[in-house]
């Protein structure tokens, strides 16, 4: 049997039950792997529960810097019992199977093309810990420790590492440090020689931070100036508003220790739009985080705030659909949902984050469109990038920056003004029109919002042709949002190139590989990566000068595919759908050999979704 | 329609402590039927204004889908107002109340606009307890959809359709006294007198106040077997206590004989002066109210007065403890921790 | 001047003040028309308010048998004060202006080419009518006999429509026909001469029948076994449930005087929806009707539905959106907002009806789908077909037709079965399963209904296999619907024909007289009309033989144009959408109009979106 | 996970009158937290259903999101269910049974499910009086989304977060009574002497039928600050009257003190006799339930056992008057008046 030897590039697994606190010695690991200045990706896939099923942690090392999942696992810590065949299983050849010898491998397990690494987890604790509730939690700890000297690692980032998280309960480290000795002793007592993989300090990682999309999210909106949430908890779009509460409670307090934000725990998610709205109407910038679900509830809200033009933001933080789907699996199901939400002519603007960066740095700038386009904006998260830690590049925040809260006239604008205003009079000719807010002005500006058809005095009206000219000076708005949208990234690697790879969101990194993997194939593709909708000239113009387009995507129907062709007219035939409709985050392989399939295997243009990685 | 009407002022015309004539309170001209109950409460609504000087464009009026969420159109033009979708217009009166504390908000829905679509969103603002005046139309039916029963529509009324509603009604004063609220009262479209003082004390109360004012649909639910007509709402109406309601400017004169009044001030200094009767009852303790709610709503009787107020609770603001400036009038230099801090964060994630 | 002079060919308007009787004087003079002989088509335009305001009610006279809108007005009966200046310029030049001249007209109505019949029809009340209350409603009768005279008129057609009318209460038929003989009498005195439009007996209709969309949909839920109705009122569906509430009072007693039928008028849209879904997952046939604003509340129910496989109906009479837009004009916007309700990857079935036939027809057939599809079915219905009264031909039953329940397994199919069953185990290979009612049998077939993901035996699962094997076999399920779809109706004018339209529902009539219209110019169009989603391999093919196709439909988007090109992977440059955004039903005059223009004007393949009726 | 446990049937097991034994009656194995209050909720329901010898077949159970609302997979296993979207039960509920009136229903939700998103829906399928059982297992948390507070969480009551829910709790048994209800019932799933007979009577009763059920959240919300906890649900529950629930088969005896107890009898033919004691109310007066549930909510206890019965009440079915044969049993015959009827139809449209 030839083990698998490497340095900084393999996959480690870890097989848990949840409820079993796995997750903060998993995250022990994974942060000590980012210490090590190594690109490192972990990925949690856990249960729709609360306690007692499997959840595994999986933790892409790779040097190279590829941050996507890379499929298999080469590497696997097997401490759940219910998973344990599974998990032997699905082993790849060559790797490594630590479990909990405790108790004994039944006959059936008899993998000759693996390497068995038996540490017996439960009798090292019960012997070593005296305290029996502390058992269950210090058992992953030990496994870390025994990690530490099979990957042969720095075992000094560990135990700096316990000490930083405790820094405040130093008492509560001790333990901690002592179980990570235990397992590193055992370990090298038991398994000289044993494992090929390891772990070295380098030098990949300067100046970046391993964080979650979600906490960034909450960032976003603290530097954007959030004051007013509403929202309603559902997995994974929770821990969007758990950040911005965490946030303004360090960040936002006045000097009588009263908060400069409120935040409502709304009864359902029509409320939580409606206090957004509600709160974006009166002036303060707003927003609430969902999820499918929720998304689908605030569709009837969300048609309000598009034909009376509030600015509202919404954060939606995707998860594997339909209905309730699979609440902790990832997915990037809702564009059609959000693009086209509501009843009615309706067209939305989204901004495609694929980082926690851009999670920052596109939350926060969400709330300049809304202000500007005076129209909801929704922020495509998913729970891959939600809720998923991210080795990912610093944010940060020019002080220069002023918020843009758009069109709007205060009171000595109002005064100064020589024609009559009309909250939907477009005198810029960009379809966006100026507002005012509610208590500006005692004699000006007045006018009552609504959702039905109004004319440009704001006054009801079922007059054909006044209903016309707001809903084509909504279509030109929707023009002008087209050319605030963030650029797409664009690489070529050809320059006359035929092959062309649209992706967005979280779909970036492993795309970006499998690019990499095909060109070392020779199969040389160029990619755009969609970061906003309406979308860019760019986009139609990058389409257009290749002849091959593959849209790279984690939903069945190929959703981004439908929108660029009805929304830029491109030819159907010319988009070929990678669609990924797992749950699990989308991996370079798989990708790379949809489209490697698909180019032997040439597509008519009669059948082009052809691929399904 | 136009949505201006020509601006004729006649100089003579009384004015209030702010110099504005009640014409300054007036809105757009209704269009809702002639004689409908609505219009008068919107009458109402504009005297009480007047009469209190309030600042007509410090007021946020907010409503619902309906005929009654039509009228806040017909009232305070100078005022900004917004039309929610149908049942959620509590949702938006918190968020646009937690932008600005400092507004005055005016809300007016139906009994259909609140009592079927907007139950949740109802029983969750009183609960948080919003700082605003919600003014519910209530005519039993729909009237906009062309008067189907509304879940306030007592069980065996009739409307226009004929049909004796067979489902039990469900009355908004209670529910929100019970879940809650610190003032509740209940008026009829067709008596003035009573109502604009009940509306005057609800924009003095701190807080959510609830007036529920029975509003006869002269077009589909003004039968004789309706309890919600005008002639049954006359023939039934029930008052509690009496009351006179004193602005805060104005004086306390002591001319009352002793334990025959009970005076409650409110969050403003206004301060109402409820006349004791012998089948009055203490409208600040929540059970009694609730209890003399139930006794003549089994005697077929409408109550009307204020039927609860209790001044010692929370707002939301004050539970949420937010800073004391409006939310919307803070800036950058407020709100943004700027890039040194966001460097200071980031290391957490190192 | 010339006056026009047409027999049976002419639009008639009424302009009146809502809540003031008119409707029924109207429609009395439509009903006329139609007893006559002679196609025609009454259109009630009317406000969002209930007393007081501007309403017109339009009655296009058409021997040729066109029933769409036609454009224009020839004779106006002006009696609303508030629009009358706007009733006398919007007249087609040589037409015939008839006011209420109690009041004289100002010195700025000083058209020349129209004809004025002035007649004092307050002062004839005034003085002919002993009892107030009547007059406001006899002067519409009054103008009615007026028309007889004018128009040439048969009138024992209208003195026999009012005895059948008032025919259980004859003593109220007396004060209408008195009232239409004073009109008659008054205009054969004062008007001989005068008008040259007129209506002639006519042979065009023979069995047809006037019925407004909404009754006949009411209908097909009776005869299609409807037993549960969950609804919310809301404008333009309301009288569909009416209607389904009379014919269940009619003809669904049981001898006890119990109903065959439970009508529930919920709290709200997502309740009627759940009520609705409720009673189908229970092996009832039920329904619910909405509009726009209905259906995006109802939105996430529909997922739960697609995804748990319930056969629920929802009948969407559109209205104009966005938001609550224009409650009481017609639209066909909501494609979109139905084709992808709900998030995740989701897709229903969409029936479209153009005349009240079809409505019966493809409500009845609708629970025949649901139920052999295990999926929702929306019937798109729109505000002109549901609530206008249009010349129809007669609905019909087929004795012999028996419903087909789809797969669903009795007590004794579940006995006989030999291997196990498995609520989603796709054992026919056409991607529908069999399904269980609740109680059936003891032992046998029960299982637990969700939203969230589930295998082949309805066990919740996260496991991406089979998460991916039941996505899939909902495509496969919409490909088996594909089959199921009424065809489509094709009418092909010239075999080598280069040009095409498609469209459907509403804007079949129109669409129809502009195909004529253009044809006289030697423009020849074949046409398409859809009649389901998704769409039938004709649809594609027919597109595909033709080098440019007009999609022809009354929204701003284009929405099924959208739905075309990403459901059948077409070119879209191929296909012009002619969007008539107005809230009024679409007339043949302006399709005929965009598309000269765009003929003229060759499109360029980069803008296809040209034309806008 | 497997679907299906091993079917392994001892042969001794007691058996009830339709020779089921209790294992008849289970569900899948749990997936809920060690030492959730729930799955003690699920036994209960297994043991009641057991008892009562109902067919298992003949029963539907509905729920909506949450980890209450998990548990229907884990009790009747051969009864048919269905997990609706979070807070829709009731809707679907009410389809559901006017599909086919002749099944027992048992609904369960989460307090979150409830008295949040749901709180529309459910003060309406009580208004509307629909048969069913509707178990609301209540641990004033959202359990399944890692523990925010919910609308039950009293005021100052403080989960696994530490920081006091500064809003006052909704009470779902007080809201059914004053909505109408016709059976309301606490339980606490720590007391399932208590637990299982209420539920029994819960379903004899005809109509809509609420047992609130405090069941701690283990995970996160049984801290000693949480009063939704173990400890506090049982040092500060305070029972009713206590009562005896006499199935309709049993014959009553007549040993009892004159005075001293109250039957009702159900509409299955079952009585529940309940013993009077010094604090003791009439519970089938809708007044003396919501004064009494009051009057402990003040004291800080949770009135636990049947707080409310009235017999008299019409169920949805008899307010629609539907027709006796279930609704989805009928055939084309009873439904499709046939082509004759249509051209008669048709006439009165020429
Ligand atoms: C979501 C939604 N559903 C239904 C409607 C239709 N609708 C308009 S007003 C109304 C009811 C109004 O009743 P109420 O609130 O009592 O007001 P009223 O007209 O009686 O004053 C309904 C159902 C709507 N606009 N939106
Ligand atoms: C529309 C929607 N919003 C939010 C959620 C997320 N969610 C799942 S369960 C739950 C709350 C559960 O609380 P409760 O009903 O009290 O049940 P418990 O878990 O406490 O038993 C929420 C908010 C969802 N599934 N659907
Ligand atoms: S329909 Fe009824 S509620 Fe509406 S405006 Fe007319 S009278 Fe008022
Ligand atoms: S999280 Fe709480 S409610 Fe959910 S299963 Fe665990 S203990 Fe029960
Ligand atoms: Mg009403
Ligand atoms: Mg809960």
């Amino acid at each position: 049997m030839k083990k698998l030897n490497r340095i900084n590039d393999f996959v480690i697994r870890f097989a848990n039950v949840n409820g079993s606190g796995s997750a903060s010695a998993n995250n022990l690991f994974a942060k000590a792997v980012f210490r090590l200045g190594v690109p490192v990706s972990p990925k949690n896939i856990f249960p729709s529960n609360i306690q007692g099923l499997p959840t595994w942690y999986e933790v892409r090392v790779c040097e190279k810097g590829y941050l996507g999942r890379r499929g298999g696992y080469d590497f696997i810590v097997a401490v759940n019992g219910q998973t344990l065949k599974k998990d032997y299983e699905g082993l790849e050849s060559g790797g490594y199977f630590f479990y909990d010898s405790t108790k004994s491998l039944t006959e059936d397990y008899t993998r000759k093309d693996i390497t068995l690494i038996r540490m017996p987890l439960t009798d090292i604790c019960n012997r070593e810990i005296d305290n029996p509730k502390l058992r269950p939690l210090l058992k992953n700890i030990i496994y870390v420790g025994a990690l530490a000297y099979l990957l042969d690692m720095d075992f000094s980032i560990l135990t700096d590492s316990i000490a930083k998280q405790f820094s405040k309960k130093p008492k509560l480290a001790e333990p901690n440090i002592r179980a990570l000795k235990l397992g590193r002793e055992y370990a090298s007592e038991h398994f000289a020689h044993t494992c090929e993989l390891s772990l070295k300090r380098s030098d990949k990682l300067a100046g970046h931070i391993l964080i979650d999309g979600n906490t960034a999210t909450g960032l976003g909106a603290l530097y954007g100036g959030a004051t007013v949430a509403g929202w309603y908890p559902i997995t994974p779009s929770t821990s969007v508003i758990e950040a911005f509460d965490k946030f303004t409670r360090q960040y936002r307090m006045d000097e009588s220790g009263k908060r400069k934000a409120a935040i409502i725990q709304a009864e359902d998610e029509l409320s939580a739009m409606g206090i957004a709205l509600g709160a974006a109407w009166n002036g303060a910038r707003a927003f609430t985080a969902t999820s499918g679900p929720g998304v689908s509830l605030m569709t009837e809200l969300l048609g309000l705030a598009y034909f009376s033009e509030i600015p509202v933001v919404l954060i939606n933080v995707q998860r594997a659909g339909p209905s309730t789907g699979m609440p902790t699996r990832t997915q990037q199901s809702d564009v059609l949902a959000c693009a086209y939400a509501s009843h009615g002519d309706t067209k939305h603007v989204l901004l495609f984050p694929c980082d926690p960066k851009e999670c920052f740095e596109m939350t926060a700038e969400s709330f300049d469109l809304a202000d500007r386009l005076q129209t909801p904006v929704i922020v495509m998260s998913d729970l891959d990038l939600g809720m998923n830690d991210h080795v990912s590049m610093p944010m940060e925040w020019d002080d220069a920056r002023r918020y843009d809260r758009g069109k709007v006239l205060d009171r000595a604008a109002l005064d100064s003004m020589v024609r009559d205003w009309g909250r939907y009079l477009d005198s810029d000719n960009d379809g966006i029109c100026y507002r005012t807010y509610p208590g500006t002005h005692p004699e000006k500006g007045a006018y009552f919002t609504r959702g039905s058809s109004h004319d440009e005095y704001a006054a009801y009206t079922e007059d054909t042709d006044a209903y016309k000219r707001c809903m084509e000076r909504l279509s030109q708005k929707f023009e002008t949002a087209r050319d605030l949208m963030p650029a797409s990234h664009i690489q070529i690697n050809a320059n006359a190139g035929t092959l062309g790879a649209v992706f967005y969101g979280t779909t970036t990194n492993a795309a970006n590989e499998a690019i990499e993997q095909l060109g070392e194939k020779g199969i040389v593709l160029n990619s755009l990566r969609v970061r906003g909708f309406p979308f860019k000239d760019e986009v139609r113009k990058f389409i257009n000068s290749h002849d091959q387009v593959f849209v790279i995507e984690q939903n069945r129907d190929g959703q981004m595919r439908t929108l660029l062709i009805t929304e830029l007219d491109l030819l159907p035939s010319k988009l070929i759908s990678i669609a990924h409709v797992a749950g699990t985050p989308i991996d370079a392989l798989s990708i790379t050999r949809s489209i490697e399939a698909l180019l032997i295997d040439k597509p008519k243009p009669e059948t082009p979704k052809g691929g399904a990685a | 329609m136009s949505s201006r009407r020509p601006v004729f002022r006649h100089p003579n015309l009384p004015k209030n402590d702010l110099g504005y004539t009640r014409r300054d309170y007036e809105g757009l001209d209704s269009t809702l039927c002639a004689g409908c109950g609505h219009d008068s409460i919107t009458n109402a609504i504009i005297q009480a204004c007047f009469e209190l000087s309030i600042e007509p464009h410090r007021v946020a009026k907010l409503s619902g889908i309906g005929c009654s969420s039509k009228s806040p159109a017909y009232f305070l033009g100078k005022s900004h107002g917004i039309n929610a979708v149908h049942g959620r217009m509590p949702s938006v009166a918190t968020g646009a109340n937690m932008a600005n504390k400092d507004l005055l908000y005016i809300g007016v829905s139906g009994d259909g606009d609140t009592a079927s679509i907007g139950m949740g969103q109802f029983v969750h603002i009183v609960r948080r307890n919003l700082n605003m005046v919600y003014i519910v139309m209530n005519n039993g039916c729909y009237g906009l959809t062309k008067g189907q029963d509304s879940a306030t529509a007592d069980k065996g009324s009739s409307s226009r359709k004929g049909r004796p509603n067979p489902f039990e009604a469900i009355d908004l004063c209670e529910t929100a006294v019970q879940t809650g609220a610190g003032f509740v009262a209940r008026g009829f479209s067709g008596d003035k007198e009573q109502l604009v003082p009940l509306l005057k004390a609800a924009m003095g109360h701190r807080g959510f106040a609830l007036v529920d004012v029975i509003s006869p649909c002269v077009t589909f639910n003004n039968t004789p077997a309706s309890t919600k007509s005008y002639h049954w709402a006359r023939d039934h109406m029930e008052a509690t206590a009496t009351f006179d309601f004193i602005p805060s400017r104005q004086e306390i004169t002591t001319d009352y004989v002793e334990g025959a009044t009970q005076n409650v001030t409110l969050h403003d200094g206004s301060v109402i002066r409820l006349h004791k009767t012998d089948n009055s009852f203490d409208v600040t303790q929540r059970w009694s109210s609730l209890e003399a709610m139930e006794q003549c709503r089994e005697k077929g009787q409408i109550l009307t007065g204020i039927l609860h107020v209790n001044e010692t609770l929370k707002d939301t603001h004050d539970i949420l403890e937010t800073t004391d400036k409006p939310l919307n009038t803070l800036t950058e230099k407020d709100l943004c921790p700027g890039n040194q801090v966001l460097t200071k964060i980031s290391e957490n994630y190192r």
